[in-house]
């Protein structure tokens, strides 16, 4: 216990239990598992080129794009996701199984595929295509198309993060919530959610993450060009075809931009 | 506000009927597992029970059929739904104090108190004084700021008090307020809720006897899931007929008084 | 083809019966060299061929980072030239095939193409591919010919990128090699481009350095450049070298 | 309420709480965003072929291939990920929101780069390469690569599934079982495990199902060998190459196999 | 068995040094909030003291010096860390029955009062057959087989007794054992901790006078986290100093005996 420990924050005399020590050799190898091929990319990186290849005009314009198309994804998977999930943990309803099954669907899928997929439904020729049409919604070919495409691979994570911490805390709060008077949608905002918090964010970031890293079903249904619906992972992929450098530069770029990003935001606090 | 109860609920061997008056505290005593906290349940409208009806006032808790598989004669719907009405807890306006605190662990203790009233529509700065005003009557204002894992187990229950009488609620469900309250608190903690019960019907679950006379203008007795004694507190107390009771009875001498 | 090494862990090793050759090609060539392969194995009783496809940018980081390849085709000269410059190729490659480009329209060519010209069209949605990969290699020189500049609304990364939404119908045109429209079958229209005998694409192969299958490497090549190889490559739709 | 709800299985009378019917109606929005792409895809299968395509050589192998490869990974991934995602939940110590975000970064990866930072680690010419080429042993473009990619990728899904149940369902238990003398070990083995039980099936769901869909690390990292390294996605992408159907055929068995496999196994249960 | 204790916990506003003989019964007696399940918890190894020390028989629990920061001639340790000894829980062989029954949700009520035997080696056989005398003796072997969720308030309270006590500490750390019990259980259940306590260390908090009376050789009471009085029950009881003592023991008649 550092003398910091003992002082500050959340540490309150409460005695850390429950964790034998040999998880934490394993979980170390497991770490360096993830880690080892990262810092080995980075020695693979040329760094007197590296200012230029991520300041480039492409690159700049793709990280853009990426970090835009994530960030609007990522809303989408909550909005969208966080009712799933409480549809899946807290109602009972038949063929629930099958439902969950189908939500996860997109993570199997191999993004070529899920691409494919999109193309038949919202293509223009897809099963909603017409409506679109009709609409004056051109979808392929646009940004739209990317958050959709990065909505759809996201949202399973979303889903059963949120779904598995609704599990685990049970519905005692929400009685105790309704017995007080609050409506459902009360209850929702104010104790559901700030009860899966943890879960929330956790899910939130694994979505962001899954978004700002999608490639192959963007590519399939977006297309790509620079500006519009080329996104990092797409340029890299390009970038690669001529120069291996300047790709593993620019996955540098996405891999410290998805750092910030998690060490930013990525604060779940257990509430027991 | 009259409360009228009739309920089955096969699962928990639970069969009863009962009515509270307006105004009126009924005490509900009985051995663990008698059946007790699922009757408040059951009118808090966190249990559905197999059938049975319950109003408050004229408004329908719920109002459910026996279902058809045990009514050889019934008027049995050809989907298996059973016909019913059955409203949910927000709108009964009951508040249920269970056996445990549970305060939200992510709000602080203030917080925990005004949420009734702020799920009944109160502004948040009008909530907060009513919290506060009710921390203050259970003597828990001290820790209005703190979040409820810091308490401790006494001063947790008595913040679930005050958070239940500040959603003034048109039946109050008390599961065992008084439990782990220290000695010096009784009294004070009686008498809070001897004044909050006066012009309220509520339905108390004790095991204490002294509460029961304190607080309760007639005691239901259950057994294994029925009624088995019933009656105005003095004069159940004073003639105890269960075995139950004269348990729970004696050394009170109550005998002489009518 | 079928079943090389199904059971060992490394490709390339020796099989107890015979020989394990591994060929490393462009994923444009899956089907004609599946099929060169079966007829290899047919004339070299105990050869086993066997196939790995990918990208070019993949195949070049996997020989790169030593897989054991004995021999590299490549869906351009471009690509053939990062590993002769790296000194990874034994000998000089040489040039089995030969591709153009042409228009492909979906089957029912909403946008009423017939010519090169009508792809600047601005309601026109055309898709190429990027100047970076092989099938996009000739689309420069081809423009030039032309006297086009194309605004594409999409640049992609492969050809089956281009094709995919053709036949899905969202793009309006797409520019892809003669043989990607023959594998296409049905689902496209094949337009040719007049001018696009002036921008060639060349598909090279050659034997990788150090490989432990030299000689049998040597004899696929040949096998690929010979008659055999140039029939079943002339029935997908390959140019003569 | 039909008759078997009130008679059968979980539902003992309590009354479902918490799920305003908004949230149905959005959840259901969000469903079919999900379905209708899988939808379409199915409508665009060539049956009359759909069983010669499924059954050929090629494909089979590479099912039997990808099933075999993804399971070993999910193991994989329950080894190490549990116990990384205690130490990230139940200890701490300093960095560890650094620690958590480079555990996540494989997710925000593009597979490919994934793929070029596994082979600059185990490839022939990596940083653990030499050692490992003294033991005799190859890795890269062969079925190890397939599961160490599989692996790689697959791991952050565990780890943040169980560490959002872990953080979810606080340490009180434990704590209890430790006063009745279980040391950390059995702590660990009959009171934390259980408890996260949901977290730790949902997380094991996602691996396999990440591991059975990875494509662009695997294609990069170990090849595309028939038998050894071709797994039903990298199966699927060639097939594109010369027969678009025949590609969505395949697309469709994984996606029956994923269904099976996600309706047989996935059924977290609250403890509540 | 001496138990020995002595800790300061700044953050709890606790500051106490007490012993326990061998066999003795200890009662901590005092208000909401004054210590009492802060010590226990000491006590089980679940907290930290800022600093203190505490012994059973010879082994040490906690040997921690004050923190540098408050002892300005200390040999304060460059790297800021406390040195000390603290023996986890497990290897303490104390058991703590907390306020809230704290069942394991996933094991059925037999295999939680089997987890303490278990833990401590014993087969899986003999861990059920113990398990069943405990459920036996604490009245709720009816519920050998449910979930935990399935209790009442009161049969969950009386299962944690039993799987307290079958852990067979050699300290026994009680938090308000008789909560929630009913009027009928509760003399059974206190002669069932009588014939346990006999002759076992046991500290055992409680808001009821006559638990104290009957199982306590010696009381404590706590305010504020500090002692305010201490002796055998009888002689404390018989002539209260403390304010808090004379509310808890008024209308116990006991200053006719010694
Ligand atoms: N899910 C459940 N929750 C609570 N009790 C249940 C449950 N399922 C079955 N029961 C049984 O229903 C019966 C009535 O339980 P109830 O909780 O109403 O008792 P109680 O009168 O409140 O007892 P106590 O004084 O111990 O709190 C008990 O026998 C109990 O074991
Ligand atoms: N995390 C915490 N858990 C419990 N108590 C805390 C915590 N943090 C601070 N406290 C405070 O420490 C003091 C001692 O609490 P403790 O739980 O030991 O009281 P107690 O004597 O057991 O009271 P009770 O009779 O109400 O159970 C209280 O004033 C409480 O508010
Ligand atoms: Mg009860
Ligand atoms: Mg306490």
């Amino acid at each position: 216990m550092s003398r910091s420990d003992s002082h500050t924050g959340p540490h309150d005399g409460r005695v850390t239990l429950g964790v034998p020590r040999w998880t934490l050799l394993v979980a170390a190898l497991g770490v360096l598992f993830i880690m080892l091929p990262i810092v080995g990319m980075t020695l693979r990186v040329d760094w007197s080129r590296f200012g230029a290849l991520v300041t480039s005009e492409a690159a700049v314009a793709a990280l853009l794009l990426s970090l835009r198309t994530a960030m609007m994804s990522t809303v989408l998977c909550l909005l969208f996701g966080v009712p799933m999930a409480l549809g899946l943990a807290r109602s009972r309803f038949p063929g629930q199984r099958l439902v969950r099954a189908v939500v996860l669907l997109p993570l199997v899928l191999p993004p070529v595929v899920g691409g494919i997929a999109l193309l038949s439904t919202f293509g223009r020729r897809g099963l909603l295509g017409e409506t679109f049409e009709v609409l004056g919604i051109q979808i392929a070919f646009s940004t739209t198309a990317v958050v959709l495409a990065q909505t759809f691979v996201a949202l399973p994570f979303l889903v059963l993060s949120v779904e598995a911490t609704l599990r685990a805390s049970g519905a005692r709060f929400e009685a105790v919530a309704a017995t007080l008077g609050a409506t459902p949608g009360t209850v929702f905002r104010r104790v559901t959610l700030p009860l899966v918090l943890p879960g929330l964010l956790s899910g939130a970031v694994l979505a962001f993450a899954r978004a700002l890293g999608e490639f192959g079903a963007t590519l399939t249904f977006a297309g790509s060009l620079q500006g519009v619906t080329r996104t990092l992972p797409l340029e890299i992929y390009l970038q690669r075809e001529t120069d291996a450098d300047a790709a593993v530069a620019l996955a540098l770029l996405l891999v410290a931009v998805a750092l910030i990003v998690m060490v930013a935001t990525h604060r779940p606090r257990g509430l027991s | 506000m009259t409360f009228e109860l009739a309920a089955v609920m096969r699962r928990r061997g639970l069969e009863v009927a009962f009515t509270v008056s307006p105004g009126e505290t009924v005490a509900l005593l009985g051995s663990n597992g008698a059946g007790k906290s699922t009757i408040l349940e059951l009118c808090a409208g966190l249990l559905r029970p197999d059938s049975g009806k319950a109003t408050l006032d004229g408004q329908v808790f719920f109002d459910l059929a026996a279902g058809g598989a045990d009514r050889a004669g019934g008027a049995d719907r050809a989907d298996g739904r059973r016909p019913g009405i059955f409203t949910p807890p927000h709108a009964r306006r009951t508040v249920l104090l269970a056996q445990e605190p549970l305060l939200f662990p992510h709000l602080n203790v203030r917080d925990n108190v005004a949420f009734g009233p702020r799920s009944a529509g109160e502004s948040r700065a009008a909530s907060r004084l009513l919290a506060d005003e009710w921390l203050a009557a259970a003597e828990v204002s001290d820790f209005a700021d703190r979040r409820p894992g810091m308490l401790s187990g006494g001063q947790a229950q008595r913040v679930a008090v005050a958070r239940a009488l500040a959603a003034s609620p048109r039946l109050l469900l008390l599961d065992e307020p008084m439990t782990a309250l220290d000695v010096a608190a009784v009294p004070a903690q009686r008498q809070l809720l001897h004044r909050v019960l006066l012009d309220r019907s509520v339905i108390l679950v004790t095991h204490d006897p002294l509460d029961a006379l304190a607080l309760a203008d007639r005691v239901i007795v259950l057994q294994g899931g029925r009624i088995i004694e019933e009656g105005p507190t003095r004069s159940v107390f004073a003639h105890p007929q269960a075995e139950f009771t004269r348990a729970l009875t004696f050394g009170l001498d109550l005998s002489a008084s009518p | 083809a079928g079943t090389a090494g199904a059971s060992s862990g490394a490709t390339g090793a020796s099989t107890e019966q015979g020989e394990t050759l591994t060929v490393f090609a462009a994923a444009s060539l899956t089907e004609t060299f599946t099929e060169l392969a079966d007829r290899f194995e047919a004339v070299h009783p105990g050869v086993t061929v066997a196939l790995n496809f990918g990208g070019s940018a993949d195949l070049v980081t996997q020989i790169r980072e030593g897989a054991p390849a004995d021999v590299f085709a490549a869906a351009d000269a471009r690509t053939m030239a990062k590993l002769s410059g790296d000194g990874l190729l034994d000998g000089v490659p040489v040039v089995f095939a030969t591709n153009t480009l042409m228009i492909a329209v979906p089957a029912d060519n909403p946008a009423g193409i017939d010519s090169f010209a009508d792809l600047a069209a601005p309601n026109v949605d055309v898709v190429v591919c990027a100047p970076q990969v092989p099938c996009g290699t000739a689309l420069p020189a081809l423009e030039a010919a032309a006297g086009v500049r194309l605004a594409p609304v999409s640049e992609e990364n492969a050809v089956t990128g281009v094709l995919g939404k053709v036949t899905s119908g969202d793009a309006d045109a797409g520019l892809v090699y003669v043989t990607d429209v023959t594998s296409a079958g049905d689902a496209v229209l094949g337009i040719p481009v007049p001018e696009a005998d002036q921008a060639v694409n060349e598909y090279p192969i050659a034997v990788v350095a150090g490989s432990e299958q030299a000689l049998l490497g040597a004899a696929f090549t040949r096998f690929v450049t010979g008659a055999t190889g140039q029939t079943v490559l002339g029935a997908a739709g390959f140019g003569a070298p």
